[in-house]
């Protein structure tokens, strides 16, 4: 189990580094869409079924399908337009970064105990009674706020129109 | 739901000025006398709470509930919004005043009520904004003034919600509720020191709104530049918010440290007391005068506050009570000369008691409650904060007592130099005296002066109720008797 | 378990940053702001496997939805700046207002 | 009867609120036919009360509690004993005959209404101010006097000096009354109350020296300053401004001897205190002598009145601080008589001289005004206390005497029986000069009607034989006042037999003497060499001048130092452009920040967010 945590890290680790480094817009979303794949069996193994499975259909299956279509709208040469500038001379910032990243995970590792506890599954059928017993009005929230975004989303379209 | 619907009605009323921009006299002055109306079944006693907008962490925000000083001050604030109104009435920026006023009173409805910090905090914060705007849109328009005003309030607010804060995280470590309601953030063991440090910082946000001697120097510009009739419940009902912020929050949450605060506070008062009687002593105008002889009997307000003792403090209700007929008394006095075009300033004003005798007969009795004379409203506050606050630091008390002799002479001063004396050859060949409805305004407040300096009982003996519920420390007699 | 989750959620998260603090591509951009959330994501989940809490997933589940309603305006959004700016470079979004009126 | 005393101030006040409510449809005249009415009614209670059971034991009329919080009350409590019937007595009937001389006396004034409004609320105040049992009670009348003092002083405003003098009036009395206030202060942080009848006993019982000098001093203060001593008297010679009957009720009769009331009723209290009573002695015989010399130097026939108030509530204060405080109520009987008196006739004169006060274009009057000729001579014997035939004589002259005997009079007989020749010096050099010698073609023709005749004749009756009622002991007669008072203020020292006889001489001898003075005074005055060329007497030693010069302008000089300093340059400059500019600069310093640049916004959001973070994480919980 262990190993296989590692092993996710490591590839989790190089997928993010090529959308770090990637200059075109099309393989970072792809080298995305393949880290969030690792990211699913992670919540798999975090006891989270239903996300790992949400996770692949929302994230996979929706979001990043919009980048992609968004990518195609946008056209290649644009893209390559994008591509041509693609970092600043951030690398002070970068090294910052890096150098906060060490330390976090540093800090991680270096705990005094571990922490073992046993991760049990906790299946849709306790998340469908938690989202629609206390947090009924919470998810009432989201649902209206999906809604208006559909609006937003219409009106920023409308305005497009008839500006061509 | 009566506390509710007193913060609400007022601002429906604006809502609809806003949208409909007809009808506007009638509707205002229908609200404002609702709003009396809705007071009275308060007074009687009407202990229930609305609780809404709840919040985990932080308490139910809209969570109203009525008081007997709430209920005093709601009262006295209902029964100025008409007649700022009647003052303004007709007038070219009547609606554009009304609607400014019903937000106001509305939001300061909910500082009185409010039972929730955040809750008065987010209506004191409303308070400003409408005072601001008032101040932005009547009268002389006066940006700077509206600025000043603005800066003051709202930088002070800041230091009154970071003095809260560690009240509200040292009650949620003790008890594990993290509420901001009145009754979880009463009853902190923080230490003395610390007490009156947060004091300070409660004080800073609630005393600039009085206005408290160093932080009064917005008074000038919102009360000389505003219009009369927002001057009028500027000073009048706005400031009660800050005396109600001190007697209802600052006091009881931070009973040591307002205990240790209390001699620094006396002479703090005294001084402000002197010396807004000082200023008004050397104006140009008569508004000027008017504007910091308020300042200065709000100091005296903060002294009896400050003395935390039983006399004291029923004088400093009292007292800001009466201020409030006052300031409405001779905010129209002013808003009279403004109406027949005349200036404020001295140097337009003098002898128009030969023109208009009604008027100067009032401006007296006005003026006479201003400087404190027996009978008339302000006295039984004067003397009762001085007497009571003599108790605690007799030294203090006694300088501040001078200020009765300074006031005399500004507002004999004043009386001389616009009524009295030769005409001034520049006023106008004609000039009317009090129409019908201004004669009403005046006898109204007289009547209210008069029913206040002789008849003080009635509203004494329902401080007498309402102390204890607002400072455990007059019932353990910190300055007792 | 748990620390690996929680390491990855750091590694999403200084990516993220990193994507945001370096790259110029608004498409990046937005890429970087969807791993900040996925990292946000892991460490509800880990907490709720610590605590064997359900209220972990609950707020993932937000989390997810979240970040869906903010990325659709945002690729919308997008879009409009592709066409008014013609650019997708981050450093040429500096015009808050409107540009004047050309004739083109 | 107790519950009618309430009427006695609340005729007056009911007419005061009449006039002020629906005057305008009244009419004036009809106004002061209603403002006279209304003392009158009282007089007539004070009458019933003086026929009726009397004041002993004392009346009490409680009507509604004023003030109550914790240990502090006030009830609205009325109370007459002797002392107070005399007051009252004074108050109302005195002041009914001047609200009838005053008919045809103001008669087409621009103020008539006006008048009338404060001339009752006037009398209603002062009858409140002597009926109080309470010290807050007495506070609120003495007040009330004062504005009304104020407001009758300037009632013709329209000359701005007018109104300058009620100002005055008004501003060097409220020092008193501060004074007085903090006094009360005292009194109760100590004894927990305010009733006098309560209070005094408690003073002797649980006395405490420091708190109590400070409080009488205090007190002290505000009777001078309300009673015009010395050296606050600089407010009365000014406040001759006003209509002659308003000096005549107010700034004679009534108001001024509230001073002497308040110390006749706090007897107790300075008593308490050691030699208290002694300084108030002294203090009151300087200010007869001295206000006595500054009179025989003016010129203005009010101003020489005024200067004999003055002088004659200084003989008060001295019967009170020698302990012989009903005498000194006698003479303020007395001097109420013939003080109204005399400022009613001199308000006939100045209207014979048509608005001539100088005493020095005067002369003859006798011959076309006999009536008021002999009225005024009645005025001028008791003011000069000519020996039998003049009240002042049993009045004035007995506290003189009474002085003589008690330890430590000395200073303050020679001082008084100096200012007796003074006082009768004055007071002929004034009438001398303004009815004897040629008429002045100045004079115009005036007719008195009854109304203003009739209080004249009472008032001249009462000057002359109002002093019988007490004769000195040991002569025939009737002795009726002191022992009257005597349960109420016990019995002063009185010389008797031979030394009395012998004091009465002398006392007899110095108003012979003064007599002399006053001819010899009027005969330089009409020489052109008269004292009035002497600066330091007219001036009044100059103390006005140099009270005017020494107070005020620091006083304004630091309202204008505080506006000019510290508010336009600290609050208005400093602080609130401080806090203007501080604002403003570092929005400037922000907004440089705020160049469009989304990255560098995020680098800045992604800074914020790391200190909050950090905040949250160091924070002491």
């Amino acid at each position: 189990m262990i190993f296989l945590g590692f092993f996710l890290l490591v590839v989790l680790a190089a997928l993010l580094l090529g959308v770090l480094l990637l200059r075109d817009a099309m393989y970072g979303v792809v080298a995305v869409a393949a880290a969030l794949g690792i990211l699913a069996i992670l919540f798999y193994l975090l006891g989270a079924p239903f996300l790992a499975a949400m996770e692949i259909l929302l994230y996979l299956g929706a979001i990043l399908v919009l980048f992609l279509f968004t990518l195609m709208l946008i056209g290649p040469e644009a893209r390559a337009a994008a591509a041509r500038q693609s970092w600043r001379s951030g690398w002070p910032l970068g090294a910052l970064l890096l150098l906060a990243f060490a330390l976090a995970l540093a800090a991680l590792l270096w705990q005094q105990q571990p922490i073992t506890t046993a991760i049990h599954a906790l299946g849709p059928a306790l998340l469908g009674r938690a989202l629609f017993g206390p947090n009924l009005w919470w998810s009432e929230a989201v649902a209206v706020l999906l809604f208006v975004v559909i609006g937003a989303v219409l009106v920023l379209h409308a305005g497009e129109k008839d500006h061509d | 739901m009566i506390v509710s619907l007193l913060v609400l009605l007022p601002w429906g009323i604006a809502l609809w000025l806003s949208l409909a921009q007809r009808s506007a006299v009638a509707l205002t002055i229908a609200g404002a006398l609702a709003e009396i109306l809705l007071c009275i079944p308060l007074l009687a006693g009407d202990p229930s709470a609305v609780v809404a907008i709840h919040l985990p962490l932080l308490g139910a925000l809209w969570q109203l509930q009525a008081n007997p000083l709430a209920d005093l001050f709601a009262l006295t604030t209902a029964l100025l919004l008409p007649v700022a109104l009647a003052v303004q009435w007709r007038h070219d920026e009547y609606l554009h005043l009304a609607r400014i006023l019903a937000v106001l009173q509305g939001a300061l409805m909910g500082t009185f009520f409010a039972n929730n910090f955040l809750g008065f905090y987010i209506f004191y914060e409303i308070v400003a904004l409408a005072a601001a705007w008032l101040i932005l849109r009547s009268g002389k328009k006066d940006r700077r003034a509206a600025l000043s005003f603005l800066l003051y309030t709202v930088t002070a607010s800041l230091f009154l919600l970071l003095a809260v804060l560690p009240i509200y995280l040292n009650r949620g470590n003790s008890t594990g509720i993290y509420d901001f309601s009145w009754i979880q953030l009463s009853g902190s063991d923080l230490s003395g020191q610390i007490q009156l440090l947060l004091f300070l910082g409660m004080l800073a946000g609630l005393g600039v709104k009085l206005p408290l001697f160093p932080l009064h120097g917005w008074a000038r510009g919102a009360y000389v530049q505003s219009a009369p009739a927002a001057a009028l419940f500027l000073s009048g009902a706005t400031v009660l918010a800050g005396v109600y912020g001190l007697v209802h929050w600052a006091v009881p949450l931070l009973p040591q440290g307002a205990l240790l605060f209390s001699p620094a506070g006396i002479i703090l008062a005294a001084i402000g007391t002197l010396y807004g009687a000082f200023l008004a002593l050397s104006t140009s105008e008569l508004r000027e005068t008017v504007a910091y002889s308020s300042v200065s009997h709000m100091n005296l307000v903060a002294l009896g506050i400050f003395a935390l003792q039983e006399q004291a403090w029923s004088g400093a209700l009292f007292l800001s009570i009466a201020h409030a007929v006052l300031a409405a008394g001779l905010f129209t006095v002013l808003a009279v000369l403004e109406a027949r075009g005349l200036g404020s300033n001295w140097e337009g004003l003098g002898g128009l008691f030969r023109r208009m005798p009604r008027f100067g007969a009032w401006t007296l009795l006005f003026f006479l409650m201003a400087l404190g004379l027996p009978g008339l409203g302000n006295f039984p506050g004067e003397f009762l904060t001085l007497l009571g606050s003599f108790r605690v630091l007799p030294l203090w008390a006694g300088i501040a007592t001078l200020g009765m002799i300074v006031n005399l002479v500004v507002f004999l001063r004043a009386y001389e130099r616009s009524m009295l004396g030769q005409i001034n050859p520049r006023l106008p060949a004609q000039i009317a005296d009090l129409a019908q409805r201004e004669w009403w305004i005046f006898l109204l407040l007289g009547a209210a002066s008069l029913y206040l300096g002789l008849g003080s009982q009635t509203l004494l003996s329902d401080f007498a109720q309402l102390l204890p519920v607002h400072s455990p420390l007059l019932i353990g007699g910190a300055h007792g008797h | 378990m748990i620390e690996i989750a929680l390491a990855a959620a750091a590694l999403l998260f200084f990516v993220g940053l990193a994507l945001i603090l370096l790259r110029r591509s608004l498409v990046f951009w937005l890429l970087g702001a969807e791993l900040l959330f996925n990292a946000a994501l892991l460490v509800a989940l880990a907490g709720g496997a610590r605590w064997h809490a359900i209220s972990g997933q609950v707020l993932a589940l937000f989390i997810m939805a979240l970040s869906g309603a903010a990325l659709a305006p945002s690729l919308a959004l997008l879009l409009r700046v592709r066409r008014e700016l013609g650019t997708l470079n981050v450093d040429g979004l500096r015009l808050l207002r409107e540009r004047e009126k050309q004739d083109d | 009867m107790t519950e009618w005393l309430f009427l006695i101030p609340g005729f007056p006040l009911l007419g005061a609120l009449i006039n002020a409510l629906f005057g305008e449809r009244l009419g004036p005249r009809w106004c002061g036919r209603l403002a006279a009415t209304m003392p009158l009614l009282s007089s007539l209670v004070v009458l019933a009360i003086w026929l009726g059971p009397g004041a002993e034991p004392a009346l009490l009329d409680r009507l509604w509690t004023w003030m109550a919080v914790g240990d502090f009350r006030v009830d609205l409590t009325l109370r007459v004993d002797d002392v107070t019937l005399v007051m009252i007595s004074i108050a109302s009937f005195v002041g009914f005959l001047i609200h009838l001389f005053s008919q045809q006396y103001l008669r087409g004034d621009y103020g008539e209404r006006r008048y009338y409004f404060y001339l009752n609320l006037f009398v209603a105040g002062m009858l409140i101010l002597t009926m109080a049992n309470n010290l807050l009670l007495l506070y609120l009348g003495w007040e009330t006097v004062g504005l009304c003092s104020y407001a009758l002083i300037s009632h013709w405003y329209r000359e701005p000096e007018n109104a300058w003098a009620g100002r005055k009036a008004f501003v060097v009395t409220r020092i008193g009354d501060t004074t007085l206030l903090l006094g009360i202060f005292l009194l109760f942080a100590q004894y927990h109350t305010l009733s006098i009848s309560t209070l005094l006993p408690l003073v002797t019982a649980q006395p405490a020296p420091a708190l109590l000098l400070a409080a009488s001093i205090l007190i002290l203060i505000g009777a001078y300053a309300k009673s015009a001593q010395f050296p606050f008297h600089i407010w009365l010679p000014d406040s001759m401004a006003g209509p002659s009957t308003v000096s005549a009720l107010i700034h004679a009769a009534t108001m001024v001897t509230a001073g002497v009331y308040l110390c006749i009723r706090l007897l107790g209290l300075f008593a308490a205190v050691p030699g208290m009573l002694e300084a108030i002695a002294v203090l009151g015989a300087w200010t007869a002598f001295f206000a006595a010399s500054c009179g025989l130097a003016q010129v203005d026939v009010k101003r020489v009145l005024a200067y004999s108030t003055i002088s004659q509530l200084g003989y008060m204060f001295m019967g009170v601080g020698i302990g012989a405080p009903s005498l000194g109520l006698f003479h303020l009987l007395v001097h109420a008589c013939f003080k109204a008196l005399l400022f009613m006739a001199s308000g006939a004169i100045i209207l014979i001289y048509a608005d001539d006060h100088d005493i020095r274009h005067m002369g003859g009057l006798k011959y076309r005004q006999p009536f008021l000729r002999w009225t005024f001579l009645a005025g001028v014997f008791a003011l000069a206390a000519v020996p039998l035939i003049s009240a002042a004589f049993y009045s004035k002259d007995a506290i003189i005497n009474a002085s003589f005997l008690v330890a430590g009079g000395g200073v303050p007989y020679a001082l008084g029986l100096s200012g007796a020749v003074l006082t009768a010096g004055y007071a002929f050099r004034l009438y001398f000069l303004v009815f004897e010698g040629k008429p002045s073609e100045l004079e115009g023709p005036y007719q008195m009607g009854w109304g203003m005749k009739i209080p004249l004749a009472l008032l001249a009756a009462a000057s002359i034989g109002i002093g019988w009622l007490q004769f000195p002991p040991g002569w025939p007669g009737p002795h009726l006042w002191v022992h009257w008072l005597a349960p109420e203020l016990g019995l002063p020292p009185r010389p008797i037999g031979l030394e009395g006889g012998l004091l009465t001489l002398v006392g007899a001898l110095a108003t012979f003497l003064g007599i002399a003075l006053g001819y010899w005074a009027a005969r330089r005055e009409r020489a052109g060499r008269g004292l009035s060329r002497w600066r330091f007497l007219a001036s009044g030693w100059w103390i006005d001048g140099t009270i005017l010069r020494l107070f005020p302008a620091p006083f304004y000089a630091l309202g204008r130092l505080l506006r000019g300093g510290v508010e336009n340059l600290g609050v208005q400059g400093l602080a609130q452009g401080g806090l203007r500019d501080g604002l403003r600069l570092s929005a400037y310093a922000l907004a440089r920040g705020e160049n469009g640049l989304a990255s560098r916004y995020a680098v800045s959001m992604i800074a914020g967010l790391l200190l909050l973070l950090l905040l949250i994480w160091s924070w002491p919980l």
